[in-house]
This record gives structure tokens, C-alpha cells and sequence, in this order.
């Protein structure tokens, strides 16, 4: 779960992190009275949970509280990928005189904390991991006992050699891994820390994911999910214990397992059509998932024919032939059904589907060369 | 042989009074897996259906059954814990199907059992099964067949379907391991390779990759480096979208983007056949046998 | 470093565990106060560093202020153990239906905190843990993962098949390990952990020693050494950075390093005699070093002659063979020094001594065997 | 051979412009131990007087020399992190002299290394030495002399006793090594006793133990049950008193009370003759052999 700015500044603040003081604001009229009393300069920042704000015109630097208020003004509904930006940051501007990269995520191969530092950081810090790798710092760190004194050390000396900017930086590192820990993040960036001209350090934007599974153990946390930055369908999706991704093809589907499911995309792309979406219905799926699924599908116009690929294991065919035989009533779906079920109590499943409109498929080769086909036709 | 399980395995299933547990224990004893006992605190002195005792510590269970694996059904709130209990009590091998673990539960718990020499397979995996001998899981047992194809996997169904067409063209399978999605998970891609390279029975292995991570490239190199066995693999998400990136920290720990295109290239380049579609993994498999 | 048990009451206290109320007094005027105040029958308790106080009458029962005021009476002053009763502590007392013990050590096998349990406590622990060592449960603990919770349910399981009980130990085992851990303690004991006949779980005492070697990152825990109720001698060695052990034979030991001083002794004793000490003058040793060794051995009238028996690694002979020199001067040693001097500037040391009083020897044997015969013939 | 140290040995000194580290890496080069650097964060780019070159980090030091081994004489509220250091640059050895280290900072390091597969030996120790190849620690290198008897000890000083009684009557030493006297140690009696099993070189093993814990009793054990190597034994602290206990807990921890008596009877019941003074050990040595 991604979560805005102004959730992670707060988190990291928490933390112990120097992060500059700001004010949240919905409506352009609250930006003056928020950047007289920070103080100006004031950067005026779109809260929007995707990356190239600053690239796209949602980040402006205000030096006066008129400024801020006509930044704020035109930041205020603008379009960002999509988004529209219905909450804008006003933070106490910082002078910029050096900017760090700082970053923290699970490292796959040691299954540990992994924290990645460059003395280059600032928006292009890809460019920089991919043209001078030697730049950025990786630094395993133990997940319980945390970043060791000889770590800090030479963390802090691969970002400076100024002593005094040095001692502000052990807290930082601590402080990200500790609110990295706290959260359950699964990814914490501050991009840029930077140094002012006067030697202090500041966090001067917050990034921070939250490990999906550990929402229940953070009820805090979950209130700062903002549905409105998200795609419909997979919010419902995910209300449904569904995983779904929108895409643009002709051929929906529905399939039991991830890989499952991009194996059958796969498929679609290489039979010479296009996937309408992702969707994974999981495991022990009952028929309402079944239906859930398929409402949000049937959603979008450009679907020409439905595609259910199951491999029964925990999944049982049978419910899932209940399911679609149910939605196809409810919904009143005339799109075309092909259905392979395979696996745990597939004959079951074969004779609920006998008789009905629902298209047959054997293999799964069968079915999406199938789907394509009636998707073509219409 | 075979890895990881074999008729030699003694199974405790934790959580084994639970839904899922309880089918699954079915499901495996049919199979012919030698399960000894469950653990489900509070319901020791218990047996299930199939005649299984229950306990209510792993470390009774182990001294009562002398088991030597487990297999995990609780729910994710309590895995991790599941995991390093049975650790604690001693057995070799914790199979963890639970999915839904926080990320942070399975760092901590995983050099807690590697402390104690312990392999742990997942979690939110299907499990390991080495057919005709022992299945450890909830992969349906009867699509697999005995025989000298080593299989592993990221995913699940997956998994099934590629077996699938295995069997249907007569390979059997040593043994088949799904090692789960999650990003921190106990035994990966490479950690799998190592152990069929070391199986006299196991003459081909087959790679079931996915996007995300960068083991596959990994795996390839290792390959190029000379590895003992015939590789055949597959690698799913070709279509996917970049979709929802890991900020740029993703992007720098992997050094690449861990798309589907860069897998295959990485596998092609180590002289590794990769399958278009899932069908064509026993045509490749038929091909170096 | 022992701690009081009032000290350890309120570390534990700190750490959450379920301590009864109590009140620390020197006088016994105070007593009928402080058992008024917390309401009686309360439990006064001699505060001396040693064990075994109840059954030397150093802890009693008193149900009015009164009585409470007549046991502090009997207490305070009482000799236990050659250490004189200064301090009492009036607790509130507790009924008590089951009594088990709770005590946590590091595990030398596995280099790890091991919690040990029984629900056979109170004072015959010992004689339960060689009798019956199957109602002692030893669980190893994670350092910094902390007590699994598998392993709380397992301890408490161990104690009690109640389960309002149980559900009070698990903060008592989490609290005694965070105790433990945070005050760098080397022994944490509670014994007896009371369930009261309502079913309420209590500490009713509380035992702590802490690893000296950490003192310097706990001055609060330093301010609780209480130098009155250790040994005069030993407490001047710690304060030169010596070790000693006061014993009671003939001939005084200054020996460089704990095994070579223990291997003296040994042969001391085989050889027929006593030592009068163990001392262990550590590594580098200034001068000044011995000095202060001979200081406390000859304040000891049953010395007879005085030992020095060094192997020069770090330390240097020369060193010691100066510091001798001098201590003899100012101290105006007259027991006769027999002097064993092997290693690193042992040559040196030889001149220095050269035409003085000193007894020389060139062996350890031929030391021991010269101080006997000295100690002997005196 | 040898255990643990040889001509092989490129040593990192560790506090290396200290007062004791300064000393001690002058003493091991002039014994003609391998120094290939030293580190003191803050000094990197100094050379020591023995012309060893100073690193800022063990990173940096293994790095540029192809270090192997560090040895640690950095003040004790530092060594736990230095040994940590080491062990995360990749030494395969690191030997801490450093004393007065909290129990508790051994107790979070030692998991730390062993997980990097570094040996630790001490802290609080004398070091490691294989007479006339590698010396590396404190203790006086001249009182050594090359040969087939490995020493291992839990003290400093009586082990020089017991070394010097060795050369003198010409029995040489493979190894030397003083595992510390604290109660958490990185390389225990048991520890050593395994690595002579393995050493060619080495004919009879002489331990010498004292007073506390149980490892006495487990060594006697194993020789019962079979070890490969002949043994002698010393004892320390015959007459020390029952002094100052480790409450209940001490003793119920052990299983016994950690006397010398308890200890020279388990070995003798394993058949291993225990010296009564030092000397005694070269007689006992001079049997066996």
C-alpha cells in the first residue's frame, strides 16, 4: 500500500528524522495562511501516490504567500498520470546545497533490510544506480539488531567528509530503519536528504510503502490508504480478496494463481491478441469471488469474450462453475464465456457447465485460442 | 532419491485442526505421505479423522512421532512463530503454505532456523512434492508421475499446468517444489538448483520463473558457470505491464528491472532453452533427455 | 555486581513485572509507618547481599504495625553471614497458594540468555534442580528476537494448567528478559513467583546481579554498589582494579593473571600449606599496581611470608620488581618476599633485585617451596 | 599444519595505534607474524613504525591487503562492533584480546559472525599462537617452540607456565590457543578440542581448565566416547573456596557446581591422566608420546 508524502514526512518525524514543517491543504484559499506561518520560501507540493510529481508541474517553490497561493491554485486539480490532486503540501523550503539519496528495502538474496545510500541523489538517481553504480552504497543490515556503530561509520564517510554534517547522519539512517521496521514498510525512500548551506540536514520528501499483510497489525496505518488515487476496479478488486490490473485488451480473464495468470496473458499476446486485464481469483475461490470477478470485468466495453483459465488445486472446479453460471444470471452477461477447468473436481464442473452457453475449453491452449477467436468475430 | 521429501519424511501438519489443515492432511495421507501428527495448541491428546494424534508443541510432537518436516496451514498472524517453533524442535525441513505473512516476520524468523540448520520451503507456496513418495503440500497429487524431471517454481498453478503436460507426455518427476511468491521466502530459486544438483535422480531440472527479483538472471549465470544438470525453463509475465515499480530502490537493489524479457535474454545467453508458452516445456525437456 | 533486593524490586517493577508495594527503612521507628501505610500482614526483610536470609531469621512476618515494628527491631543489627543487617524493606505481604521459580543466566553452551523455570520454588530449588530435574524447564532465548511467543506458551504451560495464571506469565517471562537484557544483568531470579490464593501471580522477590564489565554505560545502577557489605580488602582491590579473595592461610600470593593465581594456591596446598588469598594483578601492571596488592595482603597478621609468583607476558618484571622495591620502603614490609620472576624483562628485574632482602626464586616450585618453608619456620 | 593460524595467516590489528595494539603488532612482526595492515577509524594512510599500513575500516583493510585474520585491541566498550566489523568484511578468524567486553555484547555479536562463518576466539584471551609461524595476540612468542602438542586454555598466564614447562623439556607446540576467560566466548574448550581432531600436525592435546561452567565435564565426554588425539589435563583453582555463587541459577544451569574436584574426576574417569602441579604436564605429555 502506498501511502501520501504527508503520511510519510509524519511517520519519519516520528522517527526522529529532520524533517522540515508543512501544512496540508485541500483548497487553494488555506495556502496563504499556511505559508505565512511556516515562513516563506515554501515548496507546494501535490499529494498524489505516483513518482515524477516534480517532472509533471505538481512541485513548485512559492517565495512569498501570494506565490503559494497561486501555486496552490494551479496545482489544486491539476491531472498527474492520471490523478487528479485534490490535497496539496505546503513545506518550509529548504536551501539546497548538497542532496543525498537514501532508501531502504528487503534485499531478496540475504532476506534482510537493505539499505542503499548515493552522495547523488535528486530525481535522477536510476540514471545513477545504472551509469555509476559505484555511487550508491548498499548496506545489509540485521533485522534485529539494526545498523552496527562500524555500519554508520562508513555509511556517513561514503556521504561526506564533513564531520560536523557526518554526526547528522547516523540518526537518519537509524531513524529510517527504525520506521522502515515500526511500519512493516516494504519500501522507504528519502529522495533528497539534503545538506543547507548552513551544514543542517533535512528529509525533504518521504516516501514510504506498506507491506500489504501487516495491515491488520497497523489499523493507524490502513486509515491512510487513499482509495481515490487508485483505479476502481482494483480497489473493488482487492475488496474482493481479488488481484487485478487493468489493461487494454480485447479478452478479459479470470485465472486461479499469478502465474497462472500472466502465463495466460502470455498466452493471449503470443496467440496474437491482447489481455483486458489481470486477474487473479487466488485460492479456496467461492463462487461470490467468482461473481466479484467477473463484475468487474464485464465492466469494461472493449471486453469481447471472457477467458476462465482454472488449474484446480485448493481451487475446486466445481465452485467455480457455480460462480460463473450464477454471474452470468445475475449480471445478465452476454459476453462470451470460454471456460477450462482443470484439476480438483473438474468432471463435477464439466457436467454443472453442460448444456449452458459457456464455450468449452480442454487445454488451456484450447481456451485462449478459442477466446481470440470469438473476440475477433465480434 | 529426490529432494527435500521422500518415504523417509515424518510430517507434522501445524494447524492441523484447522480447515485447511485438516483437508490438506486428508489429501496428503491418501497420497501415501507418512504423516505423524499435528500441532494445534490446546487441542493435544486429540486425533483427526484420519487417525492422526494432535500435540500441542511442536517439541512433543517431535519427541513423541520422531518427525523429522512440517508442513504450516495456521493462519499468517502466527506462521513465522509456527516456523521457528518447529525449527526449535528440530526438524529439517518446515514446509510454510500460509500465505499473507508480513514480510518483516519471515526476516526475523529465517535466521532464527537457519541458526538451527533448518531448510524452510515458502511461505505462500504449494509446497514440495517428490511423487510416489511423499507430497508436503497442497499441490493436487494426481497429475504427477515418478521419474527424473526436477521441477521448480515461483508460482502455483502454474507449477500444475506445466507439470501437467509433463506427465501427459510421459516425464515423470523427481520432485517438485513450489518456492512461493513472496519476496523473502526460505529457500529460492538458486538455493533449489543446488539441492537437485546434488540428486542423482533428478537429470533435467526445469525453471519456472516469473517477473520481479533478479534470480533468474542468477540462476542463468550459475548455469553458464557449468551446471550439472539439463536446464529447461519457462518465465511468466512477458505481457505484464511495468505497473506499480518499487520506487527507485527496487530498480537499484536488482540493478536491472526484473522484466520478463531480460530473464529470457539472460537464460538464452547461458544456452538455456526458455518455452514460449507452457506446452512447449516437455518438447524441451524431450529434447535434452 | 549484587544489587539489593529493594534495587532489584524496583528494576523489575520497572519492567513490568507484578511487584508488591514496599518501603525501604534503616530504623525501626520507621516500621509501623511504612506496614500502616501499605496495610499488613506485611513481609520485613533484611537488605544484606548474601543468600539464604530467611533461614538465618533475617526475614519475618507481621500482621499489625506493631508486630511489623518488633521484627524490624529484631532485624536491624542482626548479624547474617558476617554482614551486619543496615537496611530493611517492610513489603506488603502476599497469601500464597503455589510458589515457582523464574531465573535467568547466560547459557555458556549457546551463548545465549537461558530462562529456567520450575513450578517447584522457593528455597529447595537447588535441591528440585539435582533431585527432580524434570520440573526445571531451560529455554534458550534469542538475544534480540526475544522470547518466542511458542516459548511463552510452552513456559507457561510448564507452570500451570490455570488458565487466568498463564495468562499472567507471559509478561512475566517478557518482563524479567527486557529486565535482564536492559540492565546488562548476569543473574535475574525471581523466587518465589507467588500465585495468591485469588489467583493473582506476584514477584515477591526479586535477586539481580549486573555484569560489571557494563557499569560504565549504567551509572544508576553503580549508585546502588553497596561497599558496606562486602569484605574491606576485596573492595580496595576492586578499586586498584585488583582481584581479591580473602582465605585463611599462612602464605600471601601476588600472582599475575586468575588461572596462574588459582594453580599457585593449588600448589601451595599441595605442597602442605595454605594461601592466605587469591590476587590477581591483570595485565599491565604499573608499579603502583603491587603497591596497593602488598598493601592489603599485609594487613593480614596471619601472613607469614608473601609469594610473588609472575610470568611476564604483558606485564613486565621490572615493573613488579620496582613496585616491590618500593612497597617494602613505604609500607616497611618486614614479612620476608619470596620472588618468582619469568619472562619479559625478567633479566632486568634480577639486577634490580640484586643484593636486596628478597628471596629470588627461578621456578614456581622453588617459590612455593621457599615461602612454605619461611611461613614455616616463623 | 596447525589450527587456526599459520604462514598463511594475513592479520589485520584491529586498534592498531593504540597503546597495546601499537605494542603488540611490533612484538608479532618481530616473531615474524604476517601483519598486512592495521585499522584506526579516523587514521587511514598512516604507517605504524613496523611500516604497517593503517585502514579507516576492516572493508578497506581486507580489501587492499587480502587480509584473512584480524586481531582486536580496541577498548571494550568498542570490540563487539569491531568483531562485527571484521567477520562483515570476510575474515575468516578474528582473535579478541580486548577485555572488560559486556556479556551482553558477545551475546548479540557472536550470532552475528557465526551466521558469516567467522571463527571468534576470546575475548579476554591471549591469542592464538603456532609456534615459528604465526603469532597472534599477547603472549610472549620466545617461550615457544615448534612441535606436535596443542594447547588449549581458559587462561593467559598459567598457559605460559605450562608452555614454558613444555619447551623446556622439548616438547614443541602445534598450537597454542587461550580461549578467554569469560562466560561467553567465541571459541569454547569443546570448540578447540574439535579443530586438534582435524590437525595433522597435532599428537596430544593438553587442556587446561579451572573452576566454573561444565565445558571440563563435556571435553571428559568426548574423550570417552572416542577422541582422536591423546589428552593431558591441569585444573586450576583445586583450593579456591566456594566464594562467590552465581545465585540458584548458576548451579542449576550446569547440572553440577563447576568444582575442579568435579572436573579431575570426570577426566580421570575418561582416562586422562591430570597434572597435580604445572610441571607435571610435560611428564604426562613425555607418557604419551
Amino acid at each position: 500500500m502506498k501511502i501520501h508524502e504527508v503520511d510519510a514526512r509524519g511517520i519519519f518525524a516520528g522517527a526522529g528524522l529532520p524533517v522540515p514543517p508543512s501544512i496540508l491543504i485541500t483548497q487553494s484559499a488555506e495556502a496563504r495562511g499556511a505559508a505565512e506561518k511556516l515562513g516563506c520560501p515554501v515548496v507546494v507540493k501535490s499529494q498524489v501516490l505516483v513518482g515524477g510529481r516534480g517532472k509533471a508541474g505538481g512541485v513548485k517553490l512559492a517565495s512569498t504567500p501570494e506565490e503559494a497561493a497561486e501555486k496552490a491554485e494551479a496545482i489544486l486539480g491539476m491531472d498527474i498520470k492520471g490523478l487528479t490532486v485534490e490535497k496539496v503540501l505546503i513545506a518550509k523550503a529548504v536551501d539546497i546545497s548538497e542532496e543525498f539519496y537514501v532508501g531502504m528495502v528487503y534485499d531478496r538474496v540475504t532476506r534482510k533490510p537493505l539499505m542503499m545510500i548515493s552522495p547523488a541523489g535528486g530525481i535522477d538517481i536510476e540514471e545513477v544506480a545504472k551509469s555509476t553504480p559505484e555511487k550508491i552504497l548498499k548496506v545489509v543490515i540485521d533485522p534485529i539488531a539494526g545498523i552496527m556503530p562500524f555500519q554508520l561509520r562508513k555509511m556517513s564517510a561514503f556521504l561526506t567528509a564533513d564531520k560536523a554534517v557526518a554526526k547528522q547522519l547516523a540518526p537518519v539512517f537509524n531513524g529510517l530503519f527504525k520506521a522502515f521496521m515500526d511500519v512493516d514498510s516494504s519500501l522507504a525512500e528519502i529522495n533528497p536528504l539534503v545538506v543547507s548551506p548552513d551544514g543542517k540536514v533535512w528529509a525533504i520528501d518521504a516516501k514510504i510503502n506498506i507491506d500489504d499483510n501487516s495491515l491488520y497489525r497497523h489499523a493507524a496505518l490502513e486509515e491512510m490508504r487513499d482509495d481515490s488515487s487508485e483505479d476502481p476496479g482494483e480497489v473493488e478488486a482487492r475488496d474482493s480478496d481479488l488481484s487485478f490490473v487493468k489493461l487494454d485488451g480485447k479478452i478479459g480473464c479470470i485465472v486461479n494463481g499469478a502465474g497462472l495468470a500472466m502465463a495466460t496473458m502470455d498466452m493471449i499476446k503470443y496467440f496474437g491478441s491482447e489481455p483486458a486485464n489481470f486477474l487473479d481469483i487466488g485460492g479456496s475461490s467461492s463462487p461470490e469471488k467468482v461473481l466479484a470477478a467477473m463484475k468487474i470485468i464485464v465492466r469494461d466495453p472493449k471486453v469481447k469474450a471472457i477467458l476462465i483459465n482454472i488449474f484446480g488445486g485448493i481451487t475446486r472446479c466445481d465452485d467455480v462453475a457455480n460462480g460463473l453460471l450464477r454471474a452470468k444470471k445475475d449480471l445478465g452477461v452476454d459476453i462470451p464465456l470460454v471456460v477450462r477447468l482443470t484439476g480438483t473436481n473438474a468432471e463435477e464442473a464439466r457436467v454443472i457447465l453442460e448444456g449452458t452457453e459457456l464455450v468449452p475449453a480442454t487445454t488451456m491452449e484450447e481456451g485462449v485460442k478459442k477466446a481470440i477467436e470469438i473476440a475477433s468475430a465480434s | 532419491m529426490s529432494i527435500l521429501v521422500d518415504k523417509n519424511t515424518r510430517l507434522i501438519v501445524q494447524g492441523i485442526t484447522g480447515r485447511d489443515g485438516g483437508f490438506h492432511t486428508s489429501q496428503m495421507v491418501a497420497y501415501g505421505t507418512n504423516v505423524v501428527g499435528g500441532v494445534t495448541p490446546g487441542k493435544g491428546g486429540q486425533k483427526t479423522d484420519d487417525g492422526v494424534p494432535v500435540f500441542n508443541t511442536m517439541e512433543e510432537a517431535v519427541r513423541e512421532t520422531g518427525a523429522n518436516a512440517s508442513v504450516i496451514y495456521v493462519p499468517a498472524s502466527f506462521a513465522a512463530d509456527a516456523v521457528c517453533e518447529a525449527s526449535d524442535a528440530g526438524v529439517g525441513l518446515v514446509v510454510c503454505i500460509a500465505e499473507g505473512i508480513p514480510v518483516k516476520d519471515m526476516v526475523r524468523a529465517l535466521p532464527y532456523v537457519r541458526e538451527r540448520g533448518t531448510i524452510v520451503v515458502g511461505p505462500n507456496c504449494p509446497g514440495v512434492i517428490s511423487p510416489g513418495r511423499s507430497k508436503v503440500g497442497i499441490m493436487p497429487g494426481n497429475i504427477h508421475k515418478e521419474g527424473n524431471v526436477g521441477v521448480v517454481s515461483r508460482s502455483g498453478t502454474l507449477t500444475y499446468e506445466v507439470v501437467y503436460h509433463l506427465t501427459q507426455n510421459g516425464f515423470g518427476q523427481s520432485t517438485c517444489l513450489g518456492i512461493g511468491g513472496d519476496p523473502v521466502i526460505g529457500t529460492n530459486l538458486l538455493d533449489a538448483m543446488a539441492l537437485f544438483a546434488e540428486d542423482d535422480e533428478t537429470e533435467v531440472v526445469v525453471l519456472i520463473g516469473e517477473i520481479g527479483g533478479n534470480d533468474e538472471e542468477k540462476a542463468a549465470e550459475i548455469i553458464k558457470n557449468g551446471y550439472p544438470k539439463k536446464v529447461a525453463a519457462f518465465i511468466a509475465g512477458r505481457t505484464a505491464p511495468p505497473g506499480k515499480r518499487m520506487g527507485h530502490a527496487g530498480a537499484i537493489v536488482t540493478g536491472g528491472t526484473g522484466t520478463a524479457a531480460e530473464k529470457v535474454a539472460a537464460f538464452k545467453a547461458a544456452g538455456v532453452e526458455v518455452a514460449e508458452i507452457p506446452a512447449e516445456i516437455a518438447e524441451i525437456v524431450s529434447n535434452l533427455l
